[in-house]
């Protein structure tokens, strides 16, 4: 009898392993977007049928109203423009925000791990602490702080607070990502007569696209959704989409559209998640390249 | 003039290690290999001569200039490192002229200098590639490359080679000698652990031990007069073999006394005449132990028999100890056979047995 | 000071801002509230269209949430930033605003309007500091009213009760058919107005003020007292299990959607009904719970940050013409749910529920002061803390829970 | 030959050493300067006066009298405050330790190879971009057992299924965990991934030609081998669990009861709603004291001690 000899590729075997690999994640992945189904089932339905209380179950009439609602013609007080103003002002505060902040965290971390500063570890190590600490409890004296300098209520006001608040993982970030990186590269660069700035720029600077990526993720996440900073430092007039999103939602006395704050919440989420939905791989290689070798 | 001149220095890290009160010379031209086993401090101190850590006390001098206080740029220095740290985002020439735009030579002037050492190391059809598209061999080329352009008095080499396989090894191992030639008066400091390279590379050897200088020498002073036990071990391979015994005082002068064997000493020059009694440790590396008929030291059984082509290592032994033979030739004991060894006292080493030092 | 003279001087800065711009800008006048839901939305219109029909420009700053409101509005009169007008409810909300010199005094306008013989003694005693009037009253907000489910009740067999026992036997017979009793927004704040809805109604007003006004531990020794409390205690019963954490809005609609028969409410919860297409009177009633109604209020109010501008002087003049005028504040309070705080204005057009608490409120023996007039907030939030312990935990005893309070008090000083 | 004694190390202070030290990094100490300022003014600043408020009577605006401890006896004897503490503990130990075992149950899964990974990988990672503002409501919903998972398995047959931990003053504050989970793991789990990502290939090779088990090279091998991920991960959640407040507030605002409060809310309702500044701040203070205390030792092994590299 001829021995069967396997020709060919081999075979996939879908083994009880790989079924089980599949059922967990896809048991995790219903955990995790159960909200999310809620939210959406929620926004595609009037309010009459939301009041019957079937949370789960898919819109019988289905309107995108809410949609249009949310983002264009809910009201804040007199205005019913939807949550589309604080769209610009958010992006107006976003941009700079995250840009500046990221800058300031890179060049810290670029002095801490590379340059020998006095006290500057020391400086590093209150910074950290301040990480752990309620933002709330900042808020008085520093409202007290800029009144006294004169940028109260202004686009460089909340601009100056996103950075502050973003300087101790910033900078841990950055530091840790640097601190992985050979200092032979850096004792070259010396040799080669780079300055503090030049090797910066020409050498660090050029190496550090992953972080960057992570730190662009957090930042514009963390920007994109504050609400109490924007709320007390930015002024009427730069009150970002989540402020709109918070008069929508949260009104104390008045009447609730749920579908209308559902859909809002989730065009709220659009910017952050379309980043995610970009850069899903840059960030775990980001992270991976070093963020965490703390 | 010393090239490069090491006056009395400490350096001080976080009050942990200590690398204190240091001094060293180096004449122009000078190819120098600090040598010793890993956390020696011959790293730091030239990190220490290339300005790339503080200095704590004492002062460093290049090409007649008290260059403790100057920048790396400054000190008309360039280095290799072990890692080749080549800037990964630049190209092979970019990396090259970093330090050229950096201190604002100007353009033509730098596309001479890179091609007149991209030619000399062969690496110029490499110019235009990334680091990371280049084999090992080839980067640590770049990195050498990058350091000759500076056109630099002092060359400092922090273990270049160490990343590399043998055969790659050996032959930038001959390049960097060949380069040294070339460049005539250029004064090179090379960090290695690796004895081989120090002993083909080096005009002088400095062994370092737990942040201390242990002897400075020619290769050959280095392997035939060893300072003391650390510098006798660490250098030749296979290693010298040690032999406890006593210095006693026969009828014809000193004599080293170990069990029932016995070794004249006349013709042994003494840095300082023991007195007899004295606890001492021979050595004697393998290539002097001879296998002769009428030999010094009879009634040694052969062990192992480690054919390695030009040579051979004969292990034997006496019930008392073992040591190693090395015997050139194809004519080669078998395992088991007994053996008479011949020692010449003119070859050997002696160590006092409690410091470690040459006697 | 050097407070103030940073203040004034970027006042002034920001005056000589507005006065090189053009000429319609002279009267605009910047409002901080926090009415930002749709039917609240409708009500400020009422304001800001009638300034602006004014010759006004009404720029309005709406932040939802009473806290985060008042924190930014705060914030910002504290920063020498201040918004022209910013709203807060009776009560305490302004005191230290007024003892830092921070608000304007509006008296003068309020002696030449009458305000002290139109408006309800409650309102113009919260309004009220060391003789004059520092904010501007705009509508009266009837706290512990219960509205019921018309239909439940007549499908029962069953009369609105009267008095709180009468409700919580009543409570059990629907109870018993399936019905939700007591529909209630489980969240400490809305547990703590139907304590007080209860404390009131069955407590009676002179209980109610000792214990939010003076504070005096004496209070609880009253037998009452403790009756009260263990009535409140027997209610827990009367609420379905999913009751904690809800929106005070999702109880409205169990009530809305015959889910459920009664829920305690102030006069805003119309709104829902109104939104959801029903009609006071037909689908819904109200009523106030008690041997006597008697009917908490408050309501809100404007501010009027120090100014020494002119032009910002003026604007504000013409603001307080607008919000106590009888009209605005008819089409106003319509659409808020409230009522006028003017006693003296027609209130045929408005809805049943509206035109029961207009009466209930001429008599002056009615209107009883609301716990934020009453108590400094942090009583009254010790009071909420101590209130939702109890209610949510049904082996806590009334004499623990009067123990809690007693504790309240000597905290709140 | 030079021999060369060890001393301890000396001060040595000449005038040059200092001139080039500074020359060389003056740009760094430049450089640092801004946050240097920024943590003097408004880090340490605001501490400061954070705990100095804890000591006077300050309600609505803050005044500087001084009651001396007065304020911390309140709060000693303050039930929320201790139930938020409590709170806070058991959030914090569930919430980490749960992130971690969760994160890493998907980081591993999600290395076999999988399709759809990225898929997956987004589906675990959205809920960190979402607001909690009403994220909360609908976890709010699906866990209110009228509305959500009870009503839902009850509907289906199961009459006598009970899942009320929402609305249980025992178990409310497990649901503020489970929600919490829902919006950490997926960042654990992104951190994780990168781990195992960085791991030596060799090292599986290894453990096939040892024929140990996946499951066990797993916790044996790969767990230890992630522990700076581990510590990552650690800290970024701590920080969240210091910061607690908005899940709280849209889901159960601390109720029922007082049985989900947290310190972080204790001290915004009295900063904020109660004018009660005084009490809030020291409130803070107690949560800073605990903070410091627990991280300080840390920060100083970790990152203070070590002087950066040598260059």
């Amino acid at each position: 009898m001829n021995a069967v000899v396997p020709q060919g590729r081999r075979p996939r075997h879908l083994t009880a392993g790989r079924i089980g690999i599949y059922a967990f994640l896809a048991t995790a992945a219903l955990f995790f977007l159960l909200p999310l189904w809620i939210m959406v089932v929620t926004s595609l339905k009037p309010m009459e049928e939301i009041r019957m209380g079937n949370i789960l179950a898919l819109p019988a009439a289905m309107t995108f109203e809410a949609w249009t609602k949310a983002w264009s013609s809910a009201c804040t007080g007199l205005e019913c423009n939807g949550i589309s103003v604080g769209f610009w002002n958010s992006v107006r505060i976003l941009v700079p925000s995250v840009i500046l902040s990221i800058i300031v965290g890179a060049i810290n971390g670029y002095a801490l791990s590379f340059w020998r500063v006095r006290g500057a570890n020391v400086m590093f190590g209150v910074l950290l602490l301040g990480a752990f600490i309620p933002y709330q409890v900042f808020l008085y004296p520093l409202v007290r702080i800029f009144s006294l300098t004169g940028i109260y209520n202004s686009l460089t006001c909340i601009v100056l607070v996103h950075v502050i608040f973003g300087l101790p993982t910033m900078t841990l970030l950055f530091r840790n990502y640097y601190a992985g990186l050979p200092i032979e590269l850096f004792k070259a660069a010396r040799i080669d007569g780079g300055g503090f700035w030049s090797i910066f720029l020409r050498v660090i600077l050029p190496m550090s696209t992953p972080i960057l990526v992570v730190a662009t993720i957090l930042q514009v996440t963390g920007i994109w959704n504050d609400f109490i900073f924007g709320l007390t430092f930015a002024g009427r007039q730069n009150l970002p989409m989540t402020v709109q999103l918070n008069n929508i939602v949260n009104s104390t006395q008045g009447e609730r559209a749920y579908n209308v704050d559902m859909a809002a919440t989730m065009l709220a989420a659009l910017v952050p998640l379309v980043v995610y939905f970009v850069s899903g791989r840059w960030f775990v290689r980001g992270i991976a390249a070093g963020a965490v070798k703390g | 003039m010393s090239s490069v001149s090491v006056r009395d220095v400490t350096v001080a890290f976080e009050a942990v290690q200590v690398f204190d009160g240091l001094s060293l010379d180096i004449q122009e031209g000078e190819f120098i290999v600090l040598l010793g086993p890993s956390g020696c401090g011959k790293s730091t101190l030239l990190n220490a001569i290339a300005g790339l850590l503080d200095v704590a006390e004492g002062q460093i001098w290049i090409n007649g200039k008290n260059v403790t206080w100057e920048e790396p740029k400054d000190r008309g220095i360039a280095m290799v490192f072990q890692s080749y740290a080549l800037y990964p985002r630049m190209s092979v020439r970019e990396n090259m002229s970093f330090g050229l735009k950096m201190a604002r030579t100007p353009k033509p002037e730098i596309e001479r200098r890179v091609a007149r050492a991209a030619e000399l190391l062969q690496i110029t059809p490499l110019l235009d590639r990334r680091p990371d598209q280049l084999s090992g061999g080839q980067r640590q080329r770049v990195a050498i490359g990058r350091a000759l352009v500076r056109d630099a008095a002092v060359f400092l080499f922090d273990e270049p080679l160490s990343n590399l396989d043998a055969k790659l090894r050996n032959e930038l191992r001959v390049e960097i000698k060949r380069l040294h030639a070339r460049l005539g008066k250029t004064t090179m400091v090379y960090v290695t652990h690796d004895q081989i390279e120090a002993m083909t590379l080096a005009d002088r050897i400095v062994v370092m031990k737990e942040q201390k200088i242990q002897q400075i020498g020619t290769p050959d002073e280095i392997y035939h007069r060893p300072a003391n036990l650390f510098v006798a071990g660490f250098v030749g391979s296979p290693q010298m073999n040690f032999i406890k015994g006593r210095i006693e005082n026969t009828g014809e002068g000193l004599s080293f006394l170990s069990g029932e064997r016995r070794l004249s000493l006349a013709g042994y020059q003494f840095a300082a005449t023991p007195l007899p009694g004295r606890e001492v440790v021979l050595g004697i590396r393998p290539e002097h132990l001879k296998i002769s008929g009428a030999g010094t030291w009879p009634g040694f059984k052969v062990d192992i028999v480690e054919p390695m082509g030009a040579d051979t290592v004969i292990w034997c032994s006496d019930g008392a100890g073992s040591v190693q033979v090395r015997i050139a030739g194809s004519r080669r004991p078998a395992p088991g056979e007994s053996v008479t060894l011949h020692v010449d006292p003119t070859e050997v080493s002696l160590f006092a047995a409690d410091s470690g030092e040459r006697l | 000071m050097r407070l103030k003279t940073r203040v004034s001087a970027y006042t002034l800065s920001i005056a000589l801002v507005w006065s090189s711009g053009a000429l319609a800008q002279q009267m605009k006048a910047e409002v901080l509230h926090w009415w930002t839901s749709a039917g609240e939305s409708a009500s400020v219109k009422v304001f800001a269209d009638q300034f602006t029909k004014a010759g006004g420009t009404w720029v309005d700053n709406a932040i939802a949430g009473g806290a985060n409101a008042r924190t930014a509005g705060i914030n910002r009169i504290v920063g020498g930033n201040p918004p022209t007008m910013m709203q807060f409810n009776t009560g305490k909300q302004f005191d230290e605003l007024v003892s830092n010199d921070l608000v304007r005094d509006v008296d003068a306008q309020a002696k030449a309007g009458k305000w002290r013989e139109l408006m309800p003694k409650p309102i113009v005693d919260a309004t009220v500091r060391q003789g004059k009037f520092y904010a501007v009253p705009v509508n009266i907000h009837g706290q512990n009213w219960m509205f019921y489910n018309t239909k439940v009740f007549a499908d029962a067999g069953l009369e609105p009760p009267k008095t709180f026992p009468e409700l919580i036997a009543s409570g059990e017979k629907l109870k018993a058919k399936g019905i939700i009793p007591l529909a209630l927004g489980g969240q400490p704040t809305w547990e703590h107005n139907l304590f007080r809805a209860v404390m009131v109604g069955h407590g009676g007003a002179d209980m109610f003020r000792q214990l939010y006004g003076t504070r005096k531990p004496d209070v609880v020794k009253n037998p009452k007292f403790k009756e009260t409390v263990e009535i409140f205690g027997k209610m827990r019963g009367l609420v379905d299990p999913g009751s904690p954490g809800r929106n005070w809005n999702d109880a409205t609609a169990l009530v809305i959607t015959n889910k459920a028969a009664m829920h305690f409410n102030g006069d805003w919860a119309k709104g829902e009904f109104i939104a959801a297409g029903q009609t006071a009177g037909k689908e819904y009633g109200c009523t106030v719970v008690g041997q006597e109604p008697k009917l908490v209020i408050g309501g809100d109010v404007f501010v009027f940050p120090q100014t020494k501008d002119k032009t910002a002087l003026a604007t504000q003049d013409k603001l307080i013409q607008v919000l106590t005028d009888p009209t605005s504040q008819v089409e106003f309070n319509k659409k808020k749910g409230s009522i006028p705080v003017r006693m003296d204005v027609d209130v045929s057009s408005m809805d049943v529920c509206a035109q029961k608490s207009h009466s209930i409120l001429k008599d002056p023996a009615n209107q009883v002061e609301s716990m934020e007039i009453l108590s400094p907030p942090n009583f009254s939030g010790a009071m909420q803390d101590a209130v939702t312990q109890f209610w949510n935990n049904p082996n806590m005893t009334a004499d623990a829970f009067i123990e809690k309070i007693v504790n309240a008090m000597r905290d709140a000083g | 030959m030079e021999t060369i004694s060890i001393r301890a190390p000396s001060v040595a202070s000449s005038g040059t050493r200092i001139r080039r030290s500074v020359r060389t990094r003056l740009p760094a100490a430049f450089a640092l300067l801004p946050t240097a300022l920024v943590v003097l003014v408004v880090y340490i600043g605001c501490m400061l006066w954070t705990v100095r408020l804890s000591f006077t009577s300050s309600t609505l605006l803050p005044k500087l009298d001084w009651v001396g401890l007065a304020q911390y006896t309140r709060l000693f004897a303050n039930d929320r405050f201790l139930t938020s503490a409590s709170n806070i503990v058991i959030f914090g130990t569930l919430f980490i330790s749960g992130c971690l075992i969760i994160g890493f149950l998907l980081a591993v899964f999600i290395d076999q190879n999988v399709r759809g990974e990225g898929l997956f990988r987004t589906v675990f990672l959205y809920p960190y971009s979402m607001s909690f503002v009403v994220t909360g409501v609908a976890w709010q919903w699906f866990l209110n057992p009228g509305l959500g998972l009870q009503k839902l398995v009850r509907d289906m047959g199961f009459e006598s299924f009970t899942f009320d931990w929402l609305v249980n003053q025992r178990m409310a504050i497990y649901t503020i965990v489970i929600a919490g989970l829902w919006h950490g793991a997926g960042l654990t789990m992104a951190i994780l991934l990168a781990g195992l990502r960085g791991i030596d290939s060799d090292l599986w090779k290894a453990a096939r030609v040892d024929g140990i088990p996946t499951w066990r090279v797993y916790t044996s091998v790969v767990l230890p081998l992630l522990r700076p991920m581990v510590i990552t991960a650690t800290v970024l959640l701590a920080t969240g669990v210091v910061k607690l407040y908005d899940l709280v507030v849209a889901m159960t605002l601390g109720g029922p009861g007082i049985a989900t409060e947290v310190p972080a809310k204790f001290v915004m309702d009295h900063l904020f709603e109660r004018n009660n500044i005084a009490l809030g701040t020291a409130a803070a203070t107690i949560m800073l004291i605990t903070v410091v205390s627990i991280l300080a030792p840390w920060i100083y092994v970790r990152y203070i001690r070590p002087q950066g590299r040598h260059a």
